[in-house]
């Protein structure tokens, strides 16, 4: 009898990152025979729909059961009684921020929201210049919403960090709502580059830089000039990468993050392994890597 | 016999119902019998009542003429101001009444610029949307505040209760307010300036209805039952989220069309509205245990609500068709 | 000579671009009924739209009893006793004849606050009774206005006029659209509400009907009054003759 | 002189812009300086076109009244399709064209199914709203597929034109369109039927106007201007996220009441929604510029579109209340 | 006798709940002039929207110069040539009445499959030639048919069709809200019918105005024809009566 899971997360269907997500997934259980279903929210970053649909999909009792933690108290009513029913039980993407001790999951695949902010700024501050002030802009894409705030607060902490460590330094760090439409982050952006030409460095949270890379590359600004990086990768991500726009991106192997809890599950269901946590990568991705990269993302890998 | 089914098939919530019952059956057999089992509908259960206030707010609103599209947003900032507050230490009953309070207040300002400088509706509340969410945002720092344990009374919002445990706590409530505003709109006199103001307001005017005072007891019924849903949502998750209600604008007023209200005022019951969010509930929950594949899905959400409503219109035409004398 | 009911002295309208009233200067005795008459677009509807509250006017003041008012809203008029029957919009489509004829006075139950149960059983029965009463034969009280024809809905204006009965009386082309039997009715009515001791203002472009139930006409000319005579002294020409 | 002030304050496009020049000054002197420049103006109208297309359509759909949700799902929709067909190699023209067929087909059935039925188009658009988005993200397979180097004639929709490089090529389009579907609805009978379909149905109905070809025409005209403007979007981003467009259709309406158009129809002129759009992007672009913090955006955005409105309302007031003849 | 240009046979109409025609079957002859009376609610109304295409009978069959006819909409009627003056609902408020006079009859330069640029400076000129031709005084072509009072609006309506005149002319209570001249030229209006080879059909509830325009006379009663006879062999009483 084939398996039944269900993944359920915080994103729309017109996100590319869970796409590459639920292609991981797909694969794998198209390996394992098992009968599957990913089940995105109506509206980005909706925890509310996602956890309606946690309970839909607990209806059918299924035999196990992959959600991004991207709350630490929303889902732990419900999942408590997913692992009282015996479903086995995993995080994916992210986690409760106090990690097993704060939830009912059984393991955690992926890598945090906070971390992954704070190892972009880490690795963005190798590019740095040598000295002078810094300005550093965070685009927070959709202000309240946990993994656009999470992952800014990663960025930031890292920067605060930095600031500390350099006290000769003059750091500023500037928040901006940017929006998720890649059109409006590129003219909000690139309006404030143009405003404030001494912009070090642009963090997103998520991939709209590419857009505002776009922009610069219009307006003749060369690559370099102002630093940019962000999170995941898609086609237009790795083309400004190789122009030079962007200099660091996070990239959490999606595919992968869809592939190997299936394997767990599978493991768990038919021979009792029990889950256990694995890290997706940091995943920093550089100019280099990129080239390496690009079949992979063609067929939606990474 | 052919007068009482003309007369019923002429009511807009019994479309809504008929389709109800149908997709209950079709769901039931696409999902394997999980559709109608106990957990199943314990789950629809005990999400509707917060999707279903909304309705009935916007829903007497609309017929009073107005839109709300900051419902989603006061859904949020509610239960926000309370989190805030209830962390802070204050006891629950201050802190819940605030955050009603501040709903309220919304309402208020709403329809004070609406009415006041006359302009439509739909971009006061447009702006009230960004802005009340802005608080939202702003009171919470960005990062959800934790709901210090032991601080709500569980047992009056979001306990299970009845039989086999169905229902929750908050379907009473919900039962409570449905009927209380089904009443008011249905048997008193101020339902009745409701009516008419959104039915023709030249005319509510000229017959003396204060339709301006009415309006705005309107915008804040609406906004309060907004705050009241959001609360309750978040005390069954334990977390008040800051982004919770985006999108809620248009779903409510899709809830309000699809049970038979008007967009220009004056039509429709709260028993409709009810009856759609019902079914927006139902489609979501059906399509997710009826395993259609993700990129599908919204595909599938937008053809049944369409169809629901042709449906519904197509009814009543065959209602209207029939040839008997109803004294009416 | 009893003081008046109302005074209109001075007074003016602009709507945006229109002088549609031009200082208009008239008072209204207790208890005499007033024909007015004049062109279309003369400024009628503008003159009794301000005293009824539903407009307000640019200049000029407006006395009831003696008391100088200045009328917020139609609310404001009916609570001083002026009654009126407009022109066009006073009945809201979708909504059944019996609430429309109680609109802004339903009969309520247990209430607090001026906000209550309505009480329709009453609403049902006094609306067939009303409208029996103008000779209207109507299928039912839960009939939508929005189905009546139009003399009916006319008729169902009228009947709510003649139950909520009160001081003064405002009329605008109450006939329009009414059958034989219904606008006797209604010239009927008119002349009786000097026994009943209300005043009344008659619009019509009927001059008859107006000769037959008036005490006194008012002809008015692009915004002006041009004419204002007691019908004894006057007759159908002149008054055809000024407009 | 006065009179002049008068009809001259009574337009309703004239507050959008009298607030647009108070925009830009106290911007200019936020910003220090850098809102007026040439690479910022560069900004604002290069990305102009797009939202002001949008903005056209749902204008012109509104005054024939009716509504169209579904704009951001087809500006999204139009250049996927587009983007699908050259990465399996077909020309530009033809992808272009079959593209733009697409969104005009959208158009169709919105109208179709909105007439046929009788059903308001508020629920038909949300439904396709749905639909058309699900139906990007099925034929992108969920990745965004590159455009082709050198597949897009760049000088025909996205080049630098103008004096300074001011203006993209794009711009040259929308001012055609815009100049072309504002004669349309001022000057020929096919702009009188869809004024008078929206002003007031059954008259236009019994006066002979074929309303129902005259709204279907209009939904299609509606749903072309977005997939127009989304190809341009995406030409000039260079990639087609299924994600653009969410959200387009508030802020579509938004623009076009912020202009003076009546949410009941029969009122309104292109010209106003143009300004909407303008004021919207302006806003936006401002705020950014004077560094307003993340949580704040929204609220300064929210306040600042219904302060525009209350404006417009005021000044209209005013003017109604010069007391001169206009011969009107 | 020559053949009738509309024939009628036994037409029903139902509305949800309402049987308004019962039935009706009725000839009208070329240039003959048929005064249409009856109470309120009796289906005149009812009867002629369905010769003017605006409603479909639920049963029953028309004939038109001897073809069988079914409209599906206003437009066909016109198309055949029956122009109709509705008692609502002809006018849209929010525009001019130079836009109003032509609505869905623009003349247009340069055009091409029906669709072109509208000829303004025309359409100025005849709406305000047609106007003037119901010696009605109104400010200017551009102003709006909302701001304008309600006999002025019926003016215009009245002014369109005289402009439009065709084979069939339906004015249905025509002469509401107007004023006394303008009334007199509605009645000599129809009265010219006649001599213009147009076939009338004139609904009032003003018997004088039925008597002094129309050739025969057809009363209506609760959705049945009670009476259909030409004028010469029936009075005043007579109608009355039947009503
Ligand atoms: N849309 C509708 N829905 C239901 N009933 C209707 C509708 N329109 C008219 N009726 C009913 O049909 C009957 C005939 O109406 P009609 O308008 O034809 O009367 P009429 O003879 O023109 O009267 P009037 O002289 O008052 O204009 C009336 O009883 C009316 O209530
Ligand atoms: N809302 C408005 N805006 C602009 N002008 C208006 C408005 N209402 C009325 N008018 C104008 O004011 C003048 C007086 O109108 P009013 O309705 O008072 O006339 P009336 O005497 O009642 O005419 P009728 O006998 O035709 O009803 C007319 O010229 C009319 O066009
Ligand atoms: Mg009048
Ligand atoms: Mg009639």
């Amino acid at each position: 009898e084939p398996m039944n899971i269900v993944f359920t997360h915080h994103s729309s269907a017109s996100n590319p990152f869970w796409q590459a997500v639920k292609k991981g997934f797909d694969d794998a259980c198209e390996k394992i025979e098992a009968n599957c279903q990913m089940i995105f929210t109506q509206t980005e970053g909706a925890i509310d729909q996602q956890a309606a649909n946690m309970m839909a999909a607990l209806a059918r009792n299924p035999d196990a059961l992959l959600t991004s933690i991207v709350d630490n108290n929303a889902f732990d009513e419900i999942l408590q009684g997913a692992v009282d029913n015996g479903v086995i039980t995993m995080a994916v993407n992210v986690d409760d921020t106090e990690g097993a001790a704060g939830n009912a999951r059984q393991a955690f695949i992926g890598q945090g929201f906070v971390p992954a902010g704070y190892s972009l700024g880490k690795a963005m501050s190798e590019f740095f210049p040598a000295e002078g002030p810094i300005k550093a802009v965070v685009g927070i894409s959709a202000p309240g919403q946990n993994w656009s705030e999470q992952r800014g607060a990663g960025v930031m902490q890292f920067l605060e960090e930095f600031k500390e460590a350099n006290p000769d330094r003059e750091v500023e760090i500037v928040r901006l709502d940017t929006g998720t439409d890649g059109a409006v982050v590129a003219e909000r952006v690139g309006a404030y580059i143009n405003a404030n030409p001494d912009t070090t460095a642009y963090f997103d949270t998520g991939l709209w830089h590419a857009y505002v890379a776009q922009v610069l590359a219009d307006r003749g600004i060369e690559p370099g000039k102002v630093l940019m990086g962000g999170f995941d990768i898609v086609a237009e991500v790795l083309q400004q990468m190789e122009a030079g726009y962007i200099q660091v991106q996070v990239d959490q192997q999606p595919y992968m993050q869809g592939f190997i809890p299936v394997m767990q599950a599978y493991l768990a269901h038919t021979v009792k392994l029990s889950p256990s946590d694995v890290d997706t990568g940091q995943g920093i991705v550089r100019a280099e890597d990129v080239p390496a990269l690009w079949d992979l993302a063609k067929q939606g890998l990474r | 016999m052919k007068r009482l089914l003309k007369i019923y098939m002429e009511k807009p919530e019994l479309a809504g119902i008929a389709f109800l019952v149908l997709l209950a059956i079709v769901f039931q057999v696409r999902s394997g019998g999980v559709f109608l089992n106990l957990q199943n509908l314990q789950g629809i259960l005990g999400l509707l009542p917060e999707m279903a206030l909304v309705a009935i707010g916007v829903t007497l609103l609309m017929i009073c003429g107005e839109f709300d599209l900051s419902v989603g947003s006061v859904f949020a900032l509610t239960p926000m101001t309370m989190a805030v507050l209830l962390e802070g230490g204050m006891p629950f009953i201050f802190a819940f009444s605030i955050g009603l309070c501040v709903a309220l207040l919304i309402g208020f300002v709403n329809g004070y610029l609406t009415i006041q400088f006359n302009i439509p509706s739909f971009i006061t509340t447009l702006g009230m949307l960004f802005v009340a969410r802005s608080i939202t945002v702003v009171i919470s720092g960005g990062f959800p505040p934790l709901l210090p344990n032991g601080a709500i009374p569980k047992w009056l919002f979001t306990s299970y209760v009845g039989p086999g445990d169905l229902i929750r706590m908050s379907f009473v409530w919900f039962l409570a307010f449905a009927i209380l505003i089904a009443l008011l709109l249905s048997r008193t006199n101020f339902g009745n300036w409701v009516r008419a103001t959104g039915g023709f307001l030249p005319a509510a005017q000229s017959m003396g209805i204060p339709t301006k005072r009415v309006k705005i007891a309107t915008f804040m019924i609406c906004s309060f039952l907004a705050g009241f849903a959001g609360s309750i949502q978040v005390m069954r998750l334990g977390a008040p989220l800051p982004s919770i209600g985006e999108g809620m604008e248009l779903q409510a007023v899709a809830a309000a069309v699809i049970g038979g209200t008007a967009l220009t005022g004056g039509i429709g019951t709260i028993l409709g509205g009810i009856i759609g969010a019902t079914l927006i509930r139902v489609i979501d929950n059906g399509l997710v245990l009826s395993q259609v594949d993700a990129n599908w899905f919204k595909m599938a959400l937008g053809a049944l609500t369409v169809f629901a409503v042709i449906l519904n219109a197509w009814l009543r035409k065959k209602a209207k068709s029939i040839k008997v004398e109803t004294g009416k | 000579m009893t003081a008046p009911i109302i005074q209109v002295k001075n007074l003016h309208k602009w709507y945006s671009g229109v002088h549609a009233l031009k200082g208009a200067t008239l008072d209204f005795r207790p208890n005499e009924t007033v024909g007015l008459v004049g062109d279309n677009g003369a400024g009628k509807s503008t003159l009794i739209n301000i005293l009824s509250g539903t407009q307000a006017p640019s200049e000029g003041e407006i006395y009831f009893e003696g008391r100088k008012v200045s009328f917020k809203g139609p609310r404001d008029a009916m609570d001083e006793g002026i009654e009126t029957i407009y022109q066009y919009n006073s009945m809201v489509p979708t909504m059944s004849i019996a609430r429309n004829m109680f609109i802004g006075r339903e009969p309520i139950k247990y209430g607090i606050g001026g906000i209550g149960i309505l009480d329709t059983k009453r609403m049902a029965e006094e609306s067939v009774q009303a409208i029996a009463d103008v000779d209207l034969h109507l299928r039912s009280p839960d009939a939508l206005v929005g189905e009546l024809s139009g003399g009916q809905r006319q008729g169902v204006a009228i009947a709510r006029a003649m139950h909520f009965k009160s001081k003064v009386m405002i009329l605008d082309e109450p006939t329009n659209h009414l059958a034989v039997k219904e606008t006797r009715k209604v010239i009927g009515f008119v002349q009786s509400l000097k026994s009943l001791g209300i005043t009344g203002i008659f619009i019509s472009h009927n001059i008859h009907h107006v000769f037959e139930c008036c005490d006194r006409i008012v002809a008015m000319a692009r915004g002006e009054i041009v004419l204002d005579k007691p019908v004894g002294e006057t007759n159908m020409d002149e008054i055809l003759d000024v407009l």
